[in-house]
Formats: structure tokens, C-alpha cells, sequence
């Protein structure tokens, strides 16, 4: 089995889930009810893309773990997802702001994916195309319009900016197995890609009236390679609590 | 009865649809006021109850069948406030007689999920009964209201089935997921047969709604239909339902049932379930921490709109 | 097996277990430095108690379950702790009310079982007293000083009364296990117990210048017979992770 | 120096321990104040990884001695502020201090808890290097401070001793459990060794404080103390010291090791570690949380003194 290219699809599988379980969390909780369909909507996508990077995965590593035995029976140090994804909701502000630093690298990553060398990878690519660009374009708009909304809502969006900023480097820190897909011209290069993200973040954050952290301040790293922070354990414990306390049973 | 009264209640017999723009009795339009918004309320709220068992599906699909069906859900309730605002009230003033709890919704929602059981039990017997009670409204005389019911049905049958297979899956499962199916039934049955409202003999106002056709069969016919429908199911699944009286007519080709709990029914609607509270508090905390965003929307569109207007 | 008593020990094992993991849940986030220790103080005891009773519950059954079996390998409809308990921590006024309740039954309680005619639980129920007795007194002088406080303090630690009223009544709301119990000598009777309890309960109300909610005002239940809200199942997924996540593991 | 300066180290240099109502100066006030509320910050702060964990502990036994542990530290941040407070300050300026970002606290605290294996390398390296920080101090020249730090040092062996228990029983466990164990080492290793401080080298007014008898061994000479100790247990417990610089000397009887990361060090100082931000917010909105509760019992007692006092 090709060790880096099933560590690549759990990190895409993994930054799907914990992401699509966050935003889940506020069923029938947000601000209005089109907010409510809309996440509930990103959330089903996230899932759906979930499922087929993990059935991917599993097939490739052949030990017989399905996309369940991946999200249920892995432990927080086994989840390579990036540490953005997994912090909390907070205020609406703050969920859409980690949602606009994900949706715009994944929508360039997705886009490159889908040139991928290896064809199911670019099919599972192909296929997300549409929804991350409907993501990309909802939370651009919303981060404008909190941005250049009321003097409460650019105060709340702007903190949401400044505080999740340290948690958006991990994204383009390449280490060995992202650099072994870039080699194998599975993934794209992290500086294009980083340039791409900076490019569109710069261009919302302009529209929206906000100052953007500087892309040089210090980030955090650790996620990809299992070191998380301690907001996964929660949520790792509560959606993997009937799997875990009802093994072998199927639902 | 005015001429305007009988030519509108002639066009109600004849079959015809009203429309926003027709003429209507007040209390017509006050009574589909109540009855839709009491409707769509029942959608938002109703998120809930699933909402709370969302990040703990037990698999991928599982979560991801419940997370369509709560889209739905708030898309249904899109619908019911658009159909009411159609009869001159806003959403706005709607939310605020929810939230202020002057406005009812399903009080099935006042009480609690326990369990993964409670996502198929909720399926199979709440929209089970839903449908029951919504699809005679697909031909009801309000235009806006039928056609929003008609899209609202398609769905919530798809819903029933989701449940149903839930409920399938774990009585064909261990000893504890047949237990936890059962556990469920036992819990939401009766609520579920008290969905469909009072008796016929303690029923108020139900004479001038079925002349309307914003009621088209009684609480007790809708009530005995679900319960023909669902006991089989139920024998199927390899589950009791939860009443020692129940047993077949033959005679009658009707299940009969045991006496309904109305006192526990009358606590619920006065506020005294267990989730009451709870769920009012949730949707309220929502929608007062979700101002600002709102506001912020406003005042975005605001300031845009006449420069993109004038681009 | 007299399932009875093992049923009722159960239920006053997962009552203390419920609020002392409540009560832990502040640890380090109370609202000073006193209120820290004497809530880390207050969850040990009665983590102590829980202790007590499930060993005596398992030994009872024979079956092979100790304490941590039963803690940690029961799902929720088989924990059989009263509704308040497992009530959200809320504000330190809910905090506070909710353990005033508690303290107080918990109290008059465990003074009646030490006459328990079943020695073990008079034992447990005597070593137990004086750790109960300090913390009924702790919670009644909080709940007067709130109350007698600021108009702010006061309304708060109102509206808390007013909200988790409704899970008094199954305290004293006795089925069949708990009249077997009465039954057999072993636990005391319901009516004197709740007369106490309202008596203290209003003496403390009147100090603290606060309205006692109706002793007959509608009172929600369930909980003893393990149909609990929707609170206890996410308490117990966090609780039980580890056990359920490695099972056969000793820690 | 001025005579009264003298007279005061005199008395240092003869061992007589310096009494709050004794004249000093002001450096030395200033001194002790600073290092004496950094070390109750520390308590304080330090709650919380730990926090994160007694909820999910996985036996009854391990979150009773967690919570005890817990206790404790609360128990000594109350002491080492009532130390400070002996110096002229209050306890909320100190706190303010904290919140304002202005204090600091031991840095290790900023690292997240990820497994239960780190409440054992938190208890057998973190409060293991607090020890032999602290020991000396227990004959530092201040005494209130050194009446609190004698209290500290004997319930911080405990806490020692029972997270090297835990660390023992997962390295004598599954695999799985050996694995945590070993990942905790590695995470915590670094960061333990770091909690002594620049090396001497790089250290600031140490002269000073050692010549007042407030510090009495320098940060390298502590370091090395607590390599020496810890590498036979981690030996002992067949866990891998994650520095393959490591290596025993024989002719100085020291075990040698690799160079610290001294940019991560002071990374973590300037605010950069993983958790620096959510610890201070966590406890800034514990305080602010709790002001109506503060606000209330000033209020009751203010209330109630005259009348009790009177009566």
C-alpha cells in the first residue's frame, strides 16, 4: 500500500468530517432559517465528500476498514485533519470565518485535485467541484456582509479573522506525505496554492472593509500529523459513542 | 351570511382554489393564519428533537439521511411561512408570537430523544401521523396552503420510510438495538396518536374549519387511520405496541385501541412537558443571538443596493 | 438478587456519580478561588459516596460488576439518577440551586439511612453524614447570600429556583423499588422526608428573601426509572470515552 | 548600600528569614512579588489541562486522586497569594495583572492535555520539575514564602508519585495504552525541561536573586537535576526519552542531552504556544462570569455585618 497517498485521504477525509460535525452541531440553531438550510446543506456536502475519500482510503489500504470502522474507531492522535477545522463553533462570525479559510483552500486545492495523476482522486474531485464552489461563494458573501454590515457585525468578524489566523498556516505546511503527493503529481505544490488562497482572502477581506493578519504571524501546526488541540476529544467522543459503546452491531 | 360569505362559500363547494389576492372572511384567513403558522413552527421546532441526535448517527449514512431530512424540515418551514404571508402577516411577527409563546407548535416535539431508536421511531410514527393528518390538506381550499402541502407530502413520505428502516435495522439487531427500538415505540406511540388532536366530542370549531375545507376528516377518523396503518408495521418489525387494549375488530376491520392519556396531553400543551422550556429557550437563544448577523445583512443591503441599482 | 435494593443503590450511587461529573465540569472555572476548591471538594465527596454504593450494588449482584462496570458500561436509560441532577451547570446560580435541592433531601436522606435495617447502608450512609452535612450547609448559606445579595444576584438565583422546580417532586415520588424499600426497613418513607425537605427548603427561601414555587406545581419525572432528558446521554458519552474506546484496558 | 540594605543581606547571609512587617527593598519586593504570583498564577492556570481531563477519567479511583490533585492546586494558589498579599498587594491586582496579560504563568501550561497518558506525564514530569524548582525554596530567604512553598513541596510529591502510577500502568498496559504513554513523553518531555528557564548563560538577574537567597541554584544546574532523575524512570517504565542526544557520563555521573529548542521556548512565552490564548480567555470569562456572584456575597456581607455585629 502507498503509506502517503492513504494519509493524504484520511487528512482530505478527516478535515471533511470534523468540519461537516461542527457545523452539525447547530441544526436548528442558526441566525435565520435560510442559515439553517444553508449549513445543514455545507454539512451534507462535507459528509458525501467524506464518504468518498474514506471508502477510497479503505480500499487502498485492503485491512477491511469501511468509512465507518475510519470515522468511528480512530482515536483523536489517529485524525489528521487540520486544527481550523475542529474549533468550535463560537459566534456566527467565528463559524463563518473558519468556514471562509477552509472553503477557499479547498475550493483551489479541490480544483487542482481534479488534475490529479491519480484518477479516482480527480473523479472524487470532479464530482465536489460544484458544491465547494457554492461553499467558496456563500461564506465570501457572508464574511463581506458581516464585514461591511453593522460596526457590531465588522467587530465580531474581524476578531473571528484575527483569531483563527494562527490555525490557517497548518494548510500549506507540507510535510513528507504531502510533498510525496506533490512529487507523485497526486497534489499541488503548496506555494501556488497558498498564493491563490492569500490572493482571495486578501480581495474578500478588501471588500468587506477588514484588515487581514499578516500572512508572515506565527502559526500553529500539529493537526496533520495527529497533535491536535483539545476541542477534538469532545467531539470525537460524542460521535463515536454508539459505534464505541455498541461494537458489532449494525445500525 | 353577506353575499360576499356565500358567493366565497359557494366557490369553497364548487371546489375552486382561493388565492391570496380573493376576497375571504377574516376569520377564514385568521383561522389558516393559526393553522399554517401553528404548521410551519412545528417544522423549526421539530429540528431539534433530531437535531440532538445528528452528531451521533451511528454511521455516515445514517447522518447523512437525518441531515437531509432536518434540511427539509427548515425547507418546509420556509414554505408554511411563505404560504402564510400570503395572508398579510410577516415572518417576523410570526417568530415573535413563537418565541413570546403565544403561537403553538406540535407539542410531539415536547419531548425528549433518548436514543438512536428515537430517529426512527420519530420518522416512522410522528411523520407517519404528519402525513396522515397533511395529505387531505394537499386538496385544501387555500391555494398557497395545498400546493405548499403537496410539495411538503413528497417529502415526509421519503421521511416515514427513512424511520421505518431505522426502526427495521435495529429490531434485526442485537438484543440491546431491539430493545432500544422497542424502548422507543413505547415512549412515542402515545404521543404520536395524540398528535391528531382532541377527541371529536371535546373538539371545538371543527364544524365551521370542514365547511371551510381547511379540515377535511376528523381528529378521531385520522386518528383510527394511523393506527390501522401502523400496528401491522409494527408486527412486522417484531415490536408490541404499547397498550394491552388494542386488538383487531373484524367486524369493523379496525384496530382498537385503549383510552389516550388527555390529562398528560392537556399538560404538554399547557407547557408541562419535559422539553417545553427547553426547546422554546433553544429556538429564542437562537434567534436573539442571531440579531446582529441579521441586522448586519440589512444594513450590508442597505448601503448596496443603490449603488448596484445605479451600476 | 433482591433486585430492589440493588435497583435503589443504584440510583443513589448514579445520583452522586451525575452530580459529582457535573460539578467537575467547573473545575478551575469557578467564579473565585474558594468556590473552586469547595466544588472540587463537594464532587470528590460524593464521587467517594458513588463509589460506596455501586461496590455494594455489585457485590450484591453477584455478577461480576465493580464499580467501574457500572459507571462507565451503562447507557443512559439504564442510569436511574433523578432529572435534577443531570440539569446543565447553567449559571452559578443554576449551579448552586440545583445542589441546594439536591443537598438538602440528600441530607435528611442520609440522616434517615443511618437506621437503615441493612447494616452496609447504614455504615456508608454514617460515613457519609458529615461530608453531606457541610455541604448543605455550604449550599443553603450560598443560595441566602445570592438571594440577599444584589437585585441582580437575587433574580438570578430566582429564576433558578423557578426553572429546576419542576425536578424536585421526583425525589419524593416513590414507585415500587422505593417502597420496597420503605417496606423493608431500609429506606425511610416518602412523606416525611418531603415535609422536611419543603420545611428546610422554605426556612432557607425566607432567609434568602426569595418565593418558594408551589409545592403542588406540575413536577416532571422519569429519571429513576431511566427516562431521562436530554442532557444525560452527552454526559455519559464524555464520561465513558475511554472505557468504551479501549475496553478491556486497566488504567 | 546604604545601612539599612546592609543590614538586611546581613541578616540574609546569616539565614534569618526576612518577616512581611521587616524593612527590604524595594527590589526585593518587587521581586518576590513577581515570582511569588507568577508561581500562584501557575496553580491557577494549571487547573485547567488537568480540568480537561476529569471529566473523561477512565476509573473512578484515577478521577477521585485527579480531582484531589485539582483541589490542590487551588489550595495552592490560595496560599501562595495570601504569601504575595503578606508584600502589599491584593489578591485582584495580582488577578487583574493576570488577565490583563501582564503576569505570566509557567508556560507548560499552553500546552494542550491530548490523553489520558498526559495526566500521568503531567503529574511524573511537570510537577516532578515543579519539585525540584521548589524544594530550594522551601529555605529561600523570604518566609512567608517559604512557610507556603514547605506546604506546596509536600503534596506536589504526592501528585508526582501518582502520575508516575498512571504513566506505570498504561507502560504495563496494551498497546495502545504503551503508545499513549510513550506520546505523552514525547509531547511533554521538551516543554518539562523548559520550565527551568533560560539556560545560565542567557539568564537574567540571577545574580541578584541568588545573593537575596530567592533563588539558590541556577536554572542549568535544576535541569540537570531533573534529567538525572527522570531518566531511569522512563527508563524503568520502558518508555523512550525522545532525544537521541541523550547519554549517560560516566566520569561526571550526569546523563548529557541535546540542545533545547530555545525559539520554541520563547515562542510560547511571547503568547505563540498551542493553548496561550484559551487559558487566559478561559479564565478571563470564569472572573467576569463571576462578578455578579462576588458582587452578591460584598453585597449580603456588607448587608448583614452591622447587624450581626450589633445583635
Amino acid at each position: 500500500m502507498d503509506q502517503n497517498k492513504f494519509d493524504y485521504l484520511l487528512r482530505l477525509g478527516d478535515n471533511a468530517l470534523v468540519l461537516s460535525q461542527r457545523i452539525s452541531e447547530l441544526c436548528g440553531k442558526g441566525p435565520a432559517l435560510e442559515e439553517d438550510m444553508a449549513l445543514t446543506n455545507v454539512s451534507l456536502d462535507l459528509l458525501g465528500q467524506t464518504r468518498l475519500w474514506y471508502s477510497y482510503a479503505g480500499e487502498l489500504e485492503g485491512a477491511g476498514r469501511d468509512e465507518d470502522r475510519l470515522a468511528f474507531h480512530r482515536d483523536a492522535h489517529q485524525f489528521r485533519n487540520c486544527l481550523l477545522v475542529e474549533q468550535r463553533n463560537g459566534n456566527y462570525a467565528d463559524t463563518m470565518m473558519r468556514q471562509f479559510f477552509f472553503d477557499t483552500w479547498h475550493y483551489f486545492l479541490i480544483g487542482a485535485l481534479t488534475k490529479s495523476s491519480d484518477a479516482r482522486i480527480a473523479g472524487i474531485a470532479e464530482k465536489s467541484l460544484k458544491e465547494v464552489t457554492y461553499h467558496l461563494r456563500r461564506s465570501g458573501d457572508l464574511v463581506v456582509r458581516m464585514g461591511d454590515g453593522t460596526p457590531e457585525s465588522h467587530a465580531k468578524v474581524q476578531a473571528a479573522a484575527d483569531a483563527l489566523w494562527m490555525y490557517t498556516g497548518e494548510m500549506f505546511n507540507y510535510d513528507a506525505v504531502d510533498q510525496a503527493m506533490v512529487d507523485a503529481g497526486v497534489a499541488p505544490a503548496a506555494a501556488p496554492l497558498r498564493a491563490q488562497w492569500l490572493e482571495h482572502v486578501a480581495a474578500i477581506f478588501a471588500e468587506a472593509t477588514l484588515v487581514m493578519p499578516s500572512p508572515d504571524a506565527w502559526m500553529q501546526k500539529g493537526g496533520k500529523q495527529g497533535v491536535h488541540s483539545e476541542h477534538l476529544g469532545y467531539l470525537l467522543a460524542e460521535m463515536q459513542f454508539l459505534q464505541r459503546a455498541y461494537p458489532g452491531a449494525e445500525w | 351570511m353577506s353575499a360576499e360569505e356565500r358567493a366565497f362559500q359557494e366557490r369553497i363547494d364548487a371546489g375552486v382554489k382561493i388565492e391570496a389576492k380573493d376576497w375571504m372572511p377574516d376569520a377564514y384567513r385568521k383561522t389558516l393564519i393559526r393553522q399554517i403558522s401553528q404548521h410551519a413552527h412545528s417544522e423549526i421546532v421539530g429540528q431539534l428533537p433530531e437535531g440532538n441526535w445528528v452528531t451521533r448517527a451511528p454511521t455516515l449514512k445514517r447522518k447523512s439521511i437525518l441531515l437531509a431530512k432536518i434540511q427539509d424540515e427548515a425547507g418546509h418551514g420556509l414554505y408554511l411561512y411563505s404560504a402564510a404571508e400570503t395572508l398579510g402577516v410577516s415572518r417576523d411577527e410570526l417568530l415573535a408570537a413563537l418565541h413570546a409563546g403565544k403561537a403553538k407548535y406540535s407539542s410531539i416535539f415536547n419531548y425528549p430523544t433518548l436514543s438512536w431508536a428515537d430517529m426512527g421511531a420519530i420518522g416512522w410514527l410522528v411523520d407517519g401521523s404528519a402525513i396522515i393528518n397533511q395529505i387531505p390538506l394537499c386538496r385544501c381550499s387555500y391555494g398557497p396552503y395545498s400546493r405548499a402541502m403537496i410539495r411538503v407530502c413528497k417529502e415526509e413520505s421519503f421521511h416515514a420510510r427513512q424511520g421505518y428502516d431505522i426502526m427495521l435495522a435495529l429490531s434485526r439487531g442485537t438484543p440491546e438495538q431491539k430493545a432500544m427500538a422497542q424502548d422507543a415505540l413505547n415512549r412515542w406511540w402515545w404521543p404520536s396518536l395524540m398528535m391528531f388532536g382532541p377527541s371529536d366530542a371535546a373538539s371545538v370549531n371543527s364544524a365551521q374549519s370542514a365547511q371551510w375545507r381547511i379540515k377535511l376528516f376528523s381528529n378521531d377518523e385520522l386518528r383510527q387511520r394511523m393506527v390501522d396503518q401502523t400496528v401491522p408495521q409494527a408486527e412486522y418489525l417484531g415490536l408490541t405496541i404499547p397498550d394491552p387494549d388494542l386488538k383487531f375488530n373484524a367486524e369493523t376491520g379496525h384496530y382498537e385501541f385503549g383510552e389516550i392519556d388527555w390529562d398528560e396531553f392537556h399538560a404538554v400543551l399547557k407547557g408541562n412537558g419535559p422539553c417545553n422550556r427547553e426547546r422554546l429557550a433553544t429556538r429564542v437563544k437562537a434567534y436573539e443571538d442571531g440579531q446582529w448577523f441579521r441586522d448586519a445583512l440589512t444594513a450590508y443591503a442597505d448601503k448596496h443596493a443603490p449603488a448596484k441599482a445605479a451600476a
